[in-house]
């Protein structure tokens, strides 16, 4: 049980770096993006073959990838995306939709539906190693860098210029183009974070469990639920958030076996959709 | 010397013209004031000068350049910008950073310490409430954040939307004494107000704006108010009593 | 005269934005009442009130005798209230017809081929009767506006709220609209009509009520109402009274 | 009066070449078996009727009630599972077991519809969508629909690719007939209301609710019966690929491409979508990738469709729920207009 609820908590910060991309992303163009999971995956292939071609330098291949995310951000916000969030929101839902079929087809085509994964060798570390309770080194790795990435994030949003530009943008467009801020290329700037973010989530996902094109979906749930327990668009609630379903999703599998392990932390997500649909943490939400 | 000049420019929503070949002009060091009632097309207006809004027809010029077609953004980056009635304030940032959000074009944070503090003597409210969330605060703080934020970009050219916007009567007073002390910095001032008399008294030249069209233009000293109120309404309501 | 609608301290806030302190007043059977007051002064937050769109923080509505505060949107419609919006709201892609269908079938309850009848019978009283199957988003401003009435017409309504009918029309566009709200108060209803343009609310209301600052500030016949000290006051500025 | 008359007669004329061309259609579709002895065709047409069902019911909700679902793919498999369950394991005649399949998707759609209409916009969409991964992992957990390895519908060996085709017919058919008669119905004249402005719709006494929830259980029928049918069509179930979010691209996708809140939209998206994919079948594994391509093009440049682009330039309906006038307005009409040219 205890085994558990610590793995449970160590996994949520897994998913919490999962949410902050598409945190960012609602949080400023009221946009939930559909390929989030897909492109997620996406990045977890690219590492792969970076790493393939390096010779299994995973350190560097985790910052090519990263790089190479942040260049499909631009490529997919300032060629796709802005040109039709005028349109309203639905289009633009549905082109992410499109883009998340167009992916994870791409992906299976590439790279066949084996099952692939990064090797690494903190995954087969034990940090704490008990009868009662033994922690894989690379989950706990994980939570560190949730923790920094959250705090770095939430540094920058607060402190910068870049990261104050960001919450104007997303508190009220017209006003900040009215203080200068290029609204649109502010949108190409949080679409480049989200999927720098993104990046470091596929990664350390591909390090820790095996990935194939069609799971990318299954994690887009995960991202939006934990949007949605922590409350759209706030840094602090995704990593509540991702807690909340990782301890629901290996309680479950404590409790009903591991088969059902995700029926559980859907369960959870479905009650919060239907009582807290602005999240648990939402402050009195305006209008 | 003009600092902007607004020539025949016509906005269109859809099928529906909003303003009908409307020219301004305003000049260096000047306060100029923009008189109609709710739905002449006053914020219309400002909005297309700002690149807020499309034109369909004629030109902007602003210190000699074209900027019809100019984004926003570069707009203000040349020094032209407009406080934007009170409800569009950043709600959720703090009022420090509202403040701080003017200065978004300025590269040296040194600077934008210094033109914060410019602000706060200016309206020493605000620094009261710095840290609080602009969410909080009442109509007439609001309308002060936002002359103070867009004071932060150190625009040449402030346009003041709405500006006594279901403010109280002290509220106003207060306010008006604010826009004498920007003028005197150097600032040129295009306001826009439903207070026919105070905006001529404290303005130099008035135009007076009717269902998306300018109806009257001049002097504000030699305007007469039951003039005034006859263009505003867009009848001869006075003669009538 | 018998009440039809009486408003008690009526008060809603926004955030901090306290936009209503306090609003009475009372509308009497087959009377056009008029509602004035500055941009932002709260009317159409007041009419939103009144069909339910928004809650009241505080007060009392009584319509015929009966509290009707916890009554939603649509159920007030079938009450009997009916309100046209500011910026027209047509269904774009249905005809004319069926646009006001929509009103006579579920504000007014009737069967689908006696609200085709009364849908064409008002189609005819708003001059809009050879536009039938037209799509009403190719509908100009001004037939928008008919249509606007026409819908909450069709709705069967004892209290038609009225906003802003006039606002964005040409000159003698807006005196066949005061023909039209003229031709609806002989047919026996009961009218709240929110307008700025001062000349509608002198030629085509019995009462003109000014709300300003949150509050009911003077209400009477409107050639007495509109040169009051308190209009002058509110849309002038102190220095004008 | 010469004007007005010719254009009556031009709409008279219109109107007739548009039944006939209906009832070609439907004698077409009726016959296609006894014309045609190519099975291909037939098993095409089959798959076409019931895409048709499916996109018709995702229109019905995503194009005019606001209710845009990713998981309607849940009562495909309720549907599929009880045609499997029911007839293979208790011997249930086929027919009511698909019957008993829409009926079971009511029962879950009214069970879930209390938590799901607290949502709105894209909650809906997702919280659908979860719903339905939630049903999956469940089913592959369930003794009863034999876990995740499926069952084989050998109920349904004995039936033709003809008897299928008739039965998948009478489906599409339905399914686009009863979209017809809820447009022309006071339910009808409240969604196109509520689908071009909700506000305005409320505001006028349509109750907003009441009507979404009505959608919502005809869509749960009608898919789940649909979902059935597809199943006799397939044969062999499992809960992965009946519970897949391949259905929802394919709904979305007809919809989209074909017009989003329109009735010919579906029709025009399936057609597109199984010839698409048919002919993709041609290029393993790259037809989804196309696809999903194809629809972001479309909706970059055509976010309204092909028939809504069509309607929004010509004012072009094939099944058009328009009301027309009653003939004592036409008279008067007719009469104002040979005054005036008179």
């Amino acid at each position: 049980m205890l085994q558990y609820l610590v793995q449970g908590i160590l996994l949520g910060g897994l998913y919490a770096i999962i949410g902050i991309g598409m945190s960012l992303v609602f949080g400023i163009m009221r946009l939930t993006n559909l390929a989030h999971g897909d492109l997620m995956i996406l990045s977890s292939y690219t590492a792969l073959t970076f790493c393939e071609l390096l010779g299994g330098n995973l350190i560097l291949a985790a910052i090519l990838t990263i790089i190479t995310m942040i260049i499909v951000g631009f490529f997919i916000q300032g060629f796709l995306l802005n040109n039709i969030l005028d349109k309203g929101s639905e289009p633009a839902l549905l082109v992410t939709f499109g883009v998340s079929v167009f992916l994870a087809n791409l992906l299976h085509k590439i790279f066949s539906a084996d099952y692939r994964g990064l090797a690494n060798s903190l995954s087969n570390t034990k940090v704490i190693s008990t009868p009662a309770v033994s922690i894989s080194a690379m989950y706990l790795f994980s939570f560190l860098v949730a923790i920094l990435l959250i705090t770095g994030l939430h540094l920058v949003m607060q402190y910068t210029n870049f990261g104050r530009s960001i919450r104007a943008t997303s508190d009220n467009a017209m006003a900040a183009s009215l203080t200068g801020v290029n609204t649109k290329k502010t949108y190409i700037y949080a679409m480049m974070l989200s999927m720098g973010v993104t990046a470091v989530s596929g990664v350390l996902i591909g390090c820790t469990y095996t990935f194939n094109a069609s799971v990318g979906s299954s994690y887009l749930i995960i991202a939006f639920g934990v949007v949605v327990i922590g409350g759209m668009g706030s840094l602090v609630g995704t990593l509540v958030g991702g807690i909340v379903l990782g301890v629901a999703q290996l309680l479950g599998s404590y409790f009903f076996g591991s088969g059902v392990q995700m029926l559980v932390a859907y369960v959870v997500l479905l009650i919060v959709l239907a009582t807290r649909p602005n999240g648990l943490f939402a402050r009195g939400a305006r209008k | 010397m003009s600092m902007l000049e607004v020539k025949d420019i016509e906005v269109y929503y859809g099928d529906f013209q909003a303003i009908n070949k409307v020219s301004i002009n305003v000049d260096k060091g000047d306060v100029v004031s923009l008189i109609g009632a709710n739905g002449a097309g006053k914020s219309t207006l400002i909005n297309a000068i700002c690149g807020i809004n499309k034109t369909r027809a004629g030109s902007v010029t602003f210190l000699g350049k074209d900027i019809t077609k100019e984004k926003t953004s570069h707009i203000v980056s040349l020094g032209l910008t407009s406080a934007p009635e009170g409800s569009h304030c950043f709600e959720k940032m703090t009022i420090q950073d509202n403040l701080l959000m003017g200065a978004y074009l300025c590269k040296s944070s040194a600077e934008r310490k210094q033109r914060l503090e410019e602000i706060y003597e200016l309206f020493p409210m605000l620094r009261e409430k710095a840290k609080q969330l602009a969410t909080f605060l009442s109509g007439g703080q609001r309308q002060m954040l936002s002359i103070g934020r867009a004071l932060m970009t150190q625009p040449k050219l402030l346009i003041c939307d709405e500006i006594s916007l279901g403010l109280a009567p002290v509220v106003i007073k207060e306010i008006y004494s604010q826009i004498e002390k920007i003028t005197q910095k150097g600032v040129t001032l295009l306001i826009i107000d439903q207070d026919v008399s105070r905006s001529l008294f404290h303005s130099k030249y008035a135009y007076v704006m009717l269902e998306g069209k300018i109806v009257m233009e001049g002097k504000s000293s030699d305007m007469n108010i039951d003039e005034v109120n006859d263009a505003y309404f867009g009848i001869n309501f006075s003669k009538k009593e | 005269m018998n009440e039809i609608l009486n408003v008690k301290e009526i008060g809603i806030s926004f955030g901090s934005n306290e936009v209503l302190k306090s609003v009475n007043f009372t509308l009497y059977e087959n009377e056009v009442l008029g509602i004035i007051g500055p941009n932002g002064a709260g009317k159409t937050v007041l009419l939103n009130i009144l069909c339910g769109i928004l809650s009241p923080h505080k007060g009392s509505i009584v319509f015929e005798g009966k509290s009707i505060s916890k009554q939603k949107i649509a159920e007030r419609c079938r009450m009997g209230f009916g309100r046209t919006f500011q910026v027209p709201r047509p269904f774009e892609k249905m005809t004319v017809l069926e646009n006001i269908m929509v009103g006579s079938v579920f504000g007014g309850g009737l069967s689908e081929k006696l609200a085709k009848e009364k849908a064409e019978e008002i189609a005819a009283f708003i001059g809009l009767e050879d536009k039938l199957l037209w799509f009403a988003g190719k509908l100009g401003l001004l037939e928008r506006k008919r249509l606007e009435i026409g819908r909450a017409l069709a709705t069967a309504p004892k209290v038609l709220l009225l906003d802003e009918v006039g606002g964005g029309l040409t000159e003698s566009e807006v005196g066949s609209i005061i023909d039209l709200v003229k031709k609806l108060k002989t047919s026996g209803l009961s009218i709240i009509w929110i307008e700025h343009i001062i000349r509608t609310m002198l030629e085509g209301t019995d009462r003109v009520l000014l709300v300003a600052n949150g509050t009911d500030v003077i209400c009477g016949p409107p050639t007495e109402v509109m040169s009051s000290r308190a209009v002058r006051e509110v849309y002038m500025g102190n220095e004008g009274a | 009066m010469k004007n007005t008359t010719q254009h009556l007669s031009a709409r008279k004329f219109k109107k007739v070449g548009k039944y006939s061309a209906l009832a070609i259609i439907l004698i077409l579709l009726a016959t296609l078996p006894l014309l045609n002895n190519s099975a291909y065709l037939v098993s095409l047409v089959t798959l076409i009727m019931i895409y048709m069902a499916l996109g018709q019911m995702w229109n019905l909700l995503g194009g005019y009630a606001g209710l845009l679902s990713l998981g309607m793919q849940a009562f495909i498999g309720i549907g599929g599972y009880s045609l499997a369950v029911l007839s293979v394991d208790y011997g249930m005649n086929i027919f009511v077991a698909v019957l008993i399949g829409g009926a079971l998707s009511v029962l879950f759609g009214l069970a879930v519809s209390p938590a799901l209409f607290k949502m709105t916009g894209v909650y809906f969409a997702i919280g659908t969508w979860v719903i339905a991964e939630a049903l999956m992992i469940f089913f592959s957990n369930w003794s009863v629909v034999k876990y995740a390895k499926g069952i084989m519908i050998k109920t349904v060996y004995h039936l033709s690719g003809t008897q299928i085709y008739y039965i998948a017919v009478v489906l599409g058919i339905a399914s686009v007939l009863i979209v017809f008669l809820i447009m022309r119905s006071k339910t009808g004249l409240s969604l196109m209301a509520m689908r071009d402005n909700p506000g305005a719709a409320e505001a006028m006494g349509v109750k907003i609710f009441s009507t979404k929830l009505k959608c919502y259980m005809i869509a749960c029928f009608i898919t789940g019966i649909a979902g059935g049918v597809m199943y006799i069509n397939l044969a062999n179930i499992t809960p992965s690929a009946s519970i897949s979010t391949q259905w929802t691209i394919a709904m979305t996708f007809m919809v989209i491409i074909g017009g989003i809140g329109t009735m010919e939209g579906p029709i025009i998206g399936s057609v597109i979508y199984v010839l698409l994919t048919q002919y993709l079948y041609n290029f393993p594994g790259s037809a989804m990738i196309i696809l999903g391509a194809i629809a972001v093009i479309a909706i970059m440049i055509m976010p309204n469709g092909i028939m809504g682009t069509i309607h929004n330039k010509t004012g072009f309906e094939i099944l058009s729920p328009r009301r027309t006038l009653s003939p004592s307005i036409k008279d008067i009409l007719r009469g104002s207009a040979s005054d005036t040219n008179r």
